[in-house]
């Protein structure tokens, strides 16, 4: 739980990813894709932070740029304080060893042509963590802690099944020991029985590692059940920041709560509830809407939502927008 | 989709498993092995020294000369077993030393991309607008036709396809999320490239080169036949049938150019055959 | 689209300038020089100098670069060094020729081609699929020489049903009853290798296809068997045959040096053999541009045909 | 290839249609720079010398009636009258004026230069010096007469050859305005236009053939069949051209031989004659002397090559063997010197004798573009083989060879020569020869040699030349490997035409050629 | 309500490079007109096949080997292709899972509306038009006359679903075959596809098969569901008794192992242990023993039957539990570890 007196661990502030959009006789720019436009939050040591949102919403990407595999338009990525974008490549090395990220696809984030227990080593070995000898016990542990048995290291991924295989990528993060894993849909491509083995996993893992996740779905109920603060993004932007509780209880961004309304919920005797469906896509991040981000597909739009992008306002349960639905309405 | 444990089947065997199934492509490996065996073993099974001059010219073929002799008295049947060493030697030869080159420039433009991906892209432009076969024919015609001569030109003009298809695997590859992972757990750039990147990137260049192969075996017979290769008195299958030129040989004297040729197509098919089952025991796995 | 085929002309102006500096290097490498190609016996070496005085062969290799390029743009290919006739006389004369061989051959290989290939992949392993694989190997397996001997000692040394080369009948009524009667044999061997690569890539980019979900939405609204090959899979794998057409296309210049010299077809090929044993460095320059031109302009169509056969590909 | 065309629906049939087979293309049309015999022997359907010579020493009156000279220096060229040019001009004086000083201007691309070298006020390479615009001495004595004056007497024999049957007249009114240095370039050389021979020329279709017709109104009759082609081939299909009628001849010579392979087919076939005629080229082997001094492994050398062989078996007998530049088409072949014949073992006690070091490797260089020779170095380097002489064969073409040849870059160098029938051969000998890339410099022979020059009279010569022949032998510099004969063949439906016995002699009655009735 | 469609234990086989491989196997289940039933199951346990077996869909190495699929009067497993050709998208038509990838990129969106209306309903060419406009608003795509004429990749994933389910809806079909049509969808699109779905069965009496892994769809849409594991149907009854009271241990394992929003904080997901069986090697007795936390002894040497249970008539299971409801349950499951060890010895 986040708690006021504790330092947070990552600092995520005004963070902005643009891609270019290039055309023309020479390349010229002339746009950009902004798939992270000013996003800030603090994760808290031992804290899963959930980031829910549709496609393409950006999260994926502010995920890479937590660990530093983009580097961002602007803003800053602190991690213990430091800022990733300006340490240098072999600090950064170092610091690598405490960020760790999980896939989405089972199946490409491994590669296919190196053995299990090769490639749970290698961390350790390429940082000269460990003898050849200590690696391989470690893998041992390793292997035994994520549910596989060891006499699979000599296997090759094709030979898993996706489950085991997400396994593997999680082994693979947790050889160095870090603090912080991204989990960037980790369980969107498996099975559904799988899921709730893998989801599971990481539950019991962090509680025994003492592990802080930031947990990247959009499915909402995955993220329900592994987090303890949401973040709610779209078209890049964050629109609601608060305790699981408080997303689920008292949403008080509209898009949040036709978010929730739109889960069709398992039970067949609540079918006839009347649903509220928002009509339209989501706009493009290239061109995306004057004002509020949501405003084109929001049922209560006023005129100032189409003018004035609202700031993201609250102490604990932030919210981005300007008519948030109160405790009372909901 | 779930993947299942069935057997202890490591990528290679699996290629393999699918490779053979491919039965043409076994006949290929076959047919090409014997090649290669007759042309390691060319000094001990010849006959006769291929250069060697017997009194009889164009002889047809009997019991001392299977094929018969060339216009210039000497044994068909020897030439014909020692011009496996040539198209060998071009075809593995050529390859070797393209595909040596293309992979490095290919893996250098793809991975740093920018300006030095743009100028390794813009060279290959260059030589890939090339009438490859004419260059080569310039080329060797200016340095001089010779075995060793064919054998660099080949080599030196044939990488533009190799670094691009190197580049568009890594550019793909790159953006794998192993190669993301890799990234993230901090390894060093030579190791994510090579260990990395390259392995994966190997199996369409082995398809390529594979074809590479057959293409080198047909460029240097053509070169040779148009006088512009390997030159008499060494044997190649391409000068040998320079002297079918003639209707008088055409017509009359088929043992002078019908097993040569008939080498070339068998050669150039078994690679080809090669490549083929390559390709399909390589890319129905990646599809997969 | 404007934008985008000006945006490669300009990049296309650098690749042809790289083109002609290395032409002309290479092809200065040469030891000897064109000159002593053409000396008779009595020549001295002062005549010697004064030829190469005359063909500016005596000046440093940038210097003789920089001439021939002033030459070049100003649309000057310059004289050949053999026969002194202006080079692109030369190659008017020339370009003809092949390019009848080279277009008919294409149009012949892939009119066979295309459709046996979409047979192929309608009837992926039948006894036809593995006999028109089986041809498409053999055809891009066989050297055009060996193919070509072969068909001249059939069908006009045996047969005489062709004649064994050339492009007309000397003195004959220039008809194209002649013209075709020459063509047949040559035709014959390169529509072979270009079908036969042909078929191989039309199968599997039509096997592709035929595996595709839009195919099967197609099957699922009871269309025939016919209307699903021919309007929605044909279109879908014609991007690979595009690339196929766009190698192609600089053969109709460079494509048909061996069987150009098997059939003594006078076109390009023969025209570069003759430069090659000649040392007719001009010419020889001006068919590995006009090449290398011909190789960027179908880089170009390829890439609008790409857009003109795939909606989703837009250049801007 | 085996291209060629041999449709059974050739011309023929029509006998108003001359083809005539040759594979040497033309390098083009230039009457005074053209160095290639295919474009010489082009030149001469259309444009006439002065005079052919049809047989050895044997002249025949052309576009001249006759050159003489009373003092051997002096010498007049009296032209035919009747001569005209096809735009109806006659051809006078002032062209052949016109085309001597147009040849000997500096600026101006020959290659005949040498030619007329023994003209006064001309340098060795023909051209005029220290600004001098017309050669001197060079007079129109009347419309139809001129007369030139040498630097010496010289044998008039040489003044027949080297200009009476060399030299062609070009026309003064057409080609007046082209500065020399544009010559070579200009439009006339590619297609000319007005010219004086038998043919008028028609077009030039580059490794397909030439087509001509007939200039009716020639001054020596008009030609008897309307339409003259040649036909451009490679050398193996000039056979079945033949067989099915679509040429009526080969060009034979160096320019349109047919290939001894075909030599025997061709004797069977109904339709043509084939005739076998010596000839005055010759291939030969050079011997680097400054890397192999010693004229005893030159010649020990020689013995060890079994010439014999090339020609049976690889010119399939049609050539003959001597040592040196004359063949038996030369009255100055001194038949009395014996031919060297082949002989291993003395071969190899030779080399043992001279102190011949067998590990040593000899760099054999070969130029590409004739298949006999390149299949006779094979046979050479295996009869070196025999004799434990180790040899490394490379081939070039020709312009490397040129280049490597006269670098001294080689051991033993493969070259063939046709020179003129006149006995000169300081090309090959001469210590400054063009081709004397042996470095061969014998004082004395280079003292004959000029002696043979100079001497006007022919008697004298011979003997001169003879004694040249004996030096030669004894320092071995060169070898002549073989002679080929050429191959003549023609079909029987010519009345008259195909290549001549001797074959400068083919081009003498072009007009003539014609069908039997 | 008469009987439309009747799936009488099929068996679906392809043919593979490792040889022949059953993906379905005695799948059965029926539908009467107008009602919808759902398939769930997990990834590649024969959802997809069973649907694309009844209408002739599948691969080239597919086919079905055993059973009948009746649909009226007509038995769909022996029909010839041409018969097949007027039935599909006429009497039964059909939407797949990826909108991305189902629609032919390089016709427009008009073109391929009206290929399927001009065949099977006659109409002309600008008939056709006029009535994929119509059918185009009627699923509510905006600016519907200008894009008919626009190529699929112009649209968005869940309007090129609309535009499919136009597509499937165009002739009127007696029976939809819907598979995952909103899996590849975000939620909020999802919600707009189902509720399109919901108006036009309505308004059109059409039967619908509904295949989808989501059981939150599977209770907003269904009369009936069949779950399939490792393909086979293991249970089958109407949707409220599934939710009510589901009774083989895979469904009940499955409706427990899903995260859902609703579900209570701090409830711990149920794991299925374990992973499907492959289709190579697919255990003798029932399915689902490996994983089952109820197995029995005779559970890994026989196989279960579908068959109907006792308390209510169209509920049925293929389970031996409750078949031998007296038994209980902890001496079943003491039997399961001995069976093993006799298995593995
Ligand atoms: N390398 C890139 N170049 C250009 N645009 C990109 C790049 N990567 C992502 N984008 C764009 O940025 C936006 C956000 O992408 P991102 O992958 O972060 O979304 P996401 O929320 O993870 O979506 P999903 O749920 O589909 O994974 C998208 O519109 C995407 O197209
Ligand atoms: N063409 C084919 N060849 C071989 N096996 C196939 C083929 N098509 C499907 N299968 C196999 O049939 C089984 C069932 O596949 P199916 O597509 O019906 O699954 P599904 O339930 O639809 O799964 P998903 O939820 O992933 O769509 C799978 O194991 C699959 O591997
Ligand atoms: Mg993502
Ligand atoms: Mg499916």
């Amino acid at each position: 739980m986040p708690l006021d007196q504790e330092k947070p661990l990552l600092q995520v502030k005004h963070l902005k990813k643009y891609y270019p959009i290039k055309k023309g006789v020479i390349s010229r720019t002339v746009g950009y894709v902004k798939a992270v436009d000013d996003v800030s939050f603090d994760i808290y040591p031992g804290e899963t932070m959930g980031i829910v949102g549709e496609s393409g919403c950006g999260k994926s990407t502010t995920g890479r740029s937590l660990v530093r595999l983009e580097d961002p338009t602007a803003g800053q990525v602190l991690f213990q304080g430091k800022d990733l974008a300006t340490v240098s490549q072999k600090e950064m090395r170092k610091l690598r060893t405490d960020l760790q990220i999980i896939f989405q696809d089972p199946y490409s984030s491994l590669n296919p042509r190196k053995r299990i227990g090769d490639l749970l080593a290698e961390p350790l070995l390429a940082h000269k963590l460990a003898t050849k000898a200590e690696a391989e016990k470690k893998v041992n542990e390793i292997m035994e802690i994520v549910g596989l048995p060891k006499q699979y290291k000599n296997r090759y991924p094709h030979q898993f099944s996706g489950g085991q295989r997400q396994r593997i990528g999680i082994a693979r993060a947790l050889m160095l020991r870090p603090k912080l894993i991204i989990c960037d849909e980790p369980v969107s491509a498996l099975d559904v029985s799988i899921q709730a083995q893998v989801l599971n996993l990481l539950k019991d893992l962090q509680k025994s590692l003492n592990l802080t996740y930031v947990f990247i779905a959009h499915g909402l109920g995955a993220v329900k059940y592994i987090s303890d603060r949401i973040t709610v993004m779209y078209l890049g932007k964050v629109m609601e920041l608060a305790t699981t509780r408080e997303i689920f209880e008292h949403p008080k961004h509209p898009y949040t709560e036709i978010l929730l309304n739109a889960y069709p919920i398992p039970n067949p005797h609540e079918r006839n509830r009347t649903q509220m469906v928002i009509e339209g896509d989501v706009p493009s991040p290239a061109n995306p809407p004057k004002g509020c981000v949501f405003h084109t597909r929001c049922p209560f739009a006023k005129d100032i939502c189409r003018e004035k992008a609202p700031g993201l306002t609250g102490k604990d349960h932030l919210v981005a927008c300007h008519f948030p639905i109160d405790e009372g309405k909901a | 989709m779930v993947v299942q444990f069935e057997k202890e089947e490591t990528y290679l065997h699996m290629v393999m498993r699918r490779f053979l199934k491919h039965r043409l492509a076994c006949v290929g490996v076959a047919v090409f092995l014997l090649i290669l065996l007759i042309a390691l073993l060319a000094p001990v099974i010849a006959p006769q020294d291929p250069a060697k001059i017997f009194n009889e010219f164009e002889a047809p073929p009997s019991a001392a000369h299977w094929l018969g002799t060339d216009p210039v008295g000497r044994d068909v049947m020897s030439r014909l077993i020692f011009g496996a060493q040539v198209s060998i030697a071009v075809g593995i030869g050529a390859v070797a030393i393209y595909v040596a080159i293309g992979i490095v420039l290919g893996l250098v433009a793809g991975y740093f991309g920018g300006w030095v991906d743009m100028l390794i892209m813009r060279l290959t432009d260059v030589f890939m607008s090339f009438p490859y076969f004419m260059v080569i024919l310039v080329l060797v015609s200016i340095i001089g036709p010779s075995l060793f001569n064919i054998t660099l030109v080949i080599g030196l003009l044939g990488w533009p396809a190799i670094a691009r298809l190197v580049r568009g695997s890594v550019l793909s590859i790159k953006e794998m999320d192993y190669v993301k992972a890799g990234v993230a757990l901090g390894y060093s750039t030579p190791k994510i490239l090579f260990q990395h990147i390259l392995p994966n990137a190997l199996a369409p260049i082995l398809v390529n080169a594979t074809f590479g192969v057959a293409s080198a075996i047909i460029m240097e017979a053509s070169l040779s036949f148009l006088g512009m290769g390997v030159r008499p008195p060494a044997a190649s299958w391409g000068n040998m049938l320079t002297q079918a030129e003639s209707i008088t040989v055409l017509s009359s004297q088929p043992w002078l150019w019908i097993p040569p040729g008939l080498m070339i197509l068998l050669a150039v098919l078994s690679v080809n055959f090669i490549g083929d089952g390559l390709r399909d025991a390589i890319e129905s796995q990646n599809a997969k | 689209m404007l934008q985008y085929i000006i945006r490669r002309i300009l990049i296309a102006i650098p690749v042809l300038f790289g083109v002609t500096v290395l032409n002309f290097f290479i092809i200065n490498l040469a030891p000897g020089n064109p000159v002593d190609m053409m000396v008779n016996p009595s020549a001295t070496p002062e005549q010697l100098a004064a030829t190469k005085h005359a063909l500016g062969l005596d000046q440093p290799v940038w210097a003789q670069y920089w001439n021939w390029l002033v030459q070049l743009l100003h649309g000057n290919l310059g004289f050949s060094y053999s026969t002194r006739e202006p080079v692109t006389q030369i190659l008017m004369a020339h370009v003809g020729p092949t390019v009848l061989l080279m277009g008919i051959s294409l149009i012949v290989g892939y009119l066979i081609a295309i459709p046996l290939g979409i047979i192929c992949a309608r009837k992926q392993n039948s006894w036809i699929d593995y006999l028109v694989t089986g041809f498409s190997f053999f055809g891009i397996s066989i050297p055009h020489f060996f193919l070509g001997l072969g068909v001249i000692y059939v069908f006009a040394s045996k047969l005489l049903w062709f004649p064994t080369g050339s492009m007309n009948t000397l003195g004959g009524d220039g008809s194209f009853i002649d013209t075709f009667n020459h063509l047949v044999l040559p035709v014959l061997v390169l529509a072979t290798g270009i079908g036969g690569n042909m078929v191989r890539y039309v199968r599997s980019s039509m096997l592709d296809v035929l595996g595709k979900d839009y195919l099967r939405t197609a099957k699922a609204k009871g269309l025939s068997q016919f209307l699903i090959t021919n309007k929605h899979a044909l279109r879908n794998s014609l991007i690979p045959i595009i690339t196929v057409i766009g190698i192609d296309i600089p053969l109709l210049i460079g494509g048909a040096i061996v069987t150009e010299q098997v059939f003594q077809w006078p076109g390009l090929g023969l025209l570069t053999i003759q430069s090659i044993t000649s040392r007719d460095y001009s010419t020889l320059m001006a068919i590995n541009l006009l090449a290398a031109c011909t190789v960027l302009f179908a880089n170009l169509l390829t890439d609008i045909l790409y857009a003109v056969a795939d909606p989703r590909i837009r250049y801007d | 290839a085996c291209g060629g065309g041999g449709s059974g629906t050739s011309g023929s049939k029509t006998k108003d249609t001359i083809y005539l087979g040759t594979v040497n293309p033309p390098g083009g049309f230039n009457p005074i720079n053209t160095g290639d015999i295919g474009g010489q022997f082009a030149i001469r359907v259309m444009l006439d010398a002065f005079l052919d010579m049809t047989s050895p020493l044997k002249f025949q009156p052309k576009l001249a009636t006759s050159i003489d000279t009373s003092d051997n220096q002096t010498y007049t060229i009296k032209l035919n009258p009747k001569a005209k040019w096809t735009d109806g001009k006659p051809v006078t004086a002032d062209d052949v004026v016109f085309t001597f000083n147009l040849i000997a201007n500096p600026k101006t691309e020959v290659a005949v230069g040498s030619n007329i070298s023994t003209l006064t006020g001309l340098d060795d390479n023909g051209k005029l010096t220290g600004g001098a615009k017309m050669i001197p001495n060079l007079k129109k004595i009347d419309e139809h007469t001129v007369s030139f004056k040498t630097k010496k007497p010289v044998d008039p024999n040489y003044i027949k050859e080297m200009i009476g049957s060399k030299i062609i007249t070009m026309p003064q009114h057409v080609l007046k305005d082209i500065a020399p240095e544009d010559f070579s370039k200009s439009k006339y050389v590619q297609a000319p236009n007005v010219t004086n021979g038998p043919y008028k020329f028609v077009t030039y279709n580059k490794n397909a053939y030439i087509q001509y017709k007939a200039n009716n109104d020639y001054y020596l009759g008009k030609p008897k069949t309307p339409k003259f082609f040649i036909k451009i081939m490679q050398a193996p299909n000039l056979l079945s051209e033949l067989q099915s009628g679509s040429i009526q001849a080969n060009t034979s010579g160096g320019i349109g031989n047919l290939p001894f392979q075909d030599v025997e087919t061709a004797k069977k076939l109904k339709n043509v004659t084939t005739e076998i005629h010596p000839q005055i080229g010759f291939q030969t082997m050079q011997y680097n002397t400054k890397t192999l001094p010693n004229a005893k492994v030159r010649q020990a050398l020689a013995y060890a090559i079994d010439r014999q062989q090339i020609v049976d078996k690889l010119l399939k007998g049609n050539g003959e063997i001597v040592d040196g530049p004359y063949t038996s088409q030369s009255p100055y072949l001194d038949k009395s010197t014996n031919v060297i014949k082949y002989d291993p073992k003395k071969a190899k006690q030779m080399l043992k004798d001279a102190g011949w070091d067998f590990n040593k490797t000899l760099n054999f260089v070969v130029p590409i573009g004739n298949k006999v020779r390149e299949q006779s170095a094979d046979i050479i380097v295996q009869n070196f083989k025999a004799i434990g002489v180790k040899v490394k064969e490379t081939t070039y073409d020709f312009p490397t060879i040129m280049q490597k040849g006269k670098a001294g870059d080689f051991d033993l160098l493969l070259i063939g020569f046709t020179f003129n029938l006149d006995p000169d051969v300081s090309a090959l000998y001469g210590p400054n020869g063009a081709y004397n890339f042996m470095k061969y410099n014998n004082p004395e022979a280079v003292k004959l040699i000029a002696q043979g020059k100079e001497e006007p009279d022919s008697a004298k010569r011979k003997t001169i030349y003879s004694n040249l022949q004996k030096i030669w032998e004894k320092d071995m510099p060169v070898i002549t490997l073989y002679s080929d004969h050429e191959v003549v063949v023609k079909s029987k439906d010519l009345a008259y035409g195909g290549a001549s016995a001797y074959w400068p002699g083919t081009v003498a009655n072009f007009q003539k050629w014609a069908y039997k009735k | 309500m008469g009987e439309l469609l009747k799936v009488d234990k099929i068996k679906t086989e392809f043919q593979t490079d490792k040889g022949p491989v059953t993906s379905v196997d005695e799948v059965s289940f029926d539908l009467k007109e107008g009602e919808t039933i759902c398939l769930v199951g997990e990834s590649g346990c024969g959802k997809s096949v069973t649907s694309l077996s009844i209408m002739h869909l599948l691969d080239r190495n597919g086919s079905v080997t055993e059973g009948s699929i009746r649909f009226e009067d007509k038995d769909l497993a022996h029909a010839s292709e041409a018969e097949m050709r007027k039935i599909r998208g006429n009497d039964i038509s059909m939407i797949f899972q990826e909108p991305m990838t189902s629609l032919n990129p390089v016709l427009t969106i008009g073109d391929q509306l009206t290929e399927g209306i001009r065949l099977h309903m006659n109409y002309s060419r600008a008939e056709a038009r006029s009535y994929a406009i119509e059918m185009l608003k009627k699923v509510g795509i905006p600016r519907a006359e200008g894009i008919i004429d626009e190529y699929p990749h112009k649209l968005s994933g869940g309007m090129r679903q609309r535009v499919m389910i136009a597509m499937a809806l165009s002739c009127k079909p007696k029976l939809l075959i819907a598979d995952e049509p909103t899996t590849a969808l975000d939620v909020t699109i999802q919600a707009q596809i189902l509720k399109l779905m919901k108006k036009l069965r309505d308004e059109s009496n059409t039967a619908i098969i509904l295949i989808t892994h989501d059981l939150g769809v599977v209770a907003e849409m269904a009369d009936k569901v069949a779950v399939m594991y490792a393909g086979q149907v293991v249970e089958e009854t109407d949707v409220y008794t599934l939710f009510d009271n589901p009774k083989h241990p895979y469904t009940l394992g499955l409706m427990k192992s899903i995260p859902h929003i609703t579900n209570p904080d701090d409830m711990r997901l149920n794991s299925i242990p374990g992973s499907v069986p492959s289709a190579r090697n697919m255990p003798k007795g029932c399915r689902f023993y490996d994983r089952c936390p109820h197995a029995m002894k005779r559970c890994l040497a026989e196989k279960p039957e579908l068959k109907p249970i006792e308390d209510k008539q169209a509920h049925s299971i293929r389970c031996f539990l409750y078949e031998e409801e007296e038994k209980d349950y902890e001496k079943k499951h003491a039997e399961k570890q001995h069976a093993e060890k006799e298995v593995s010895s």
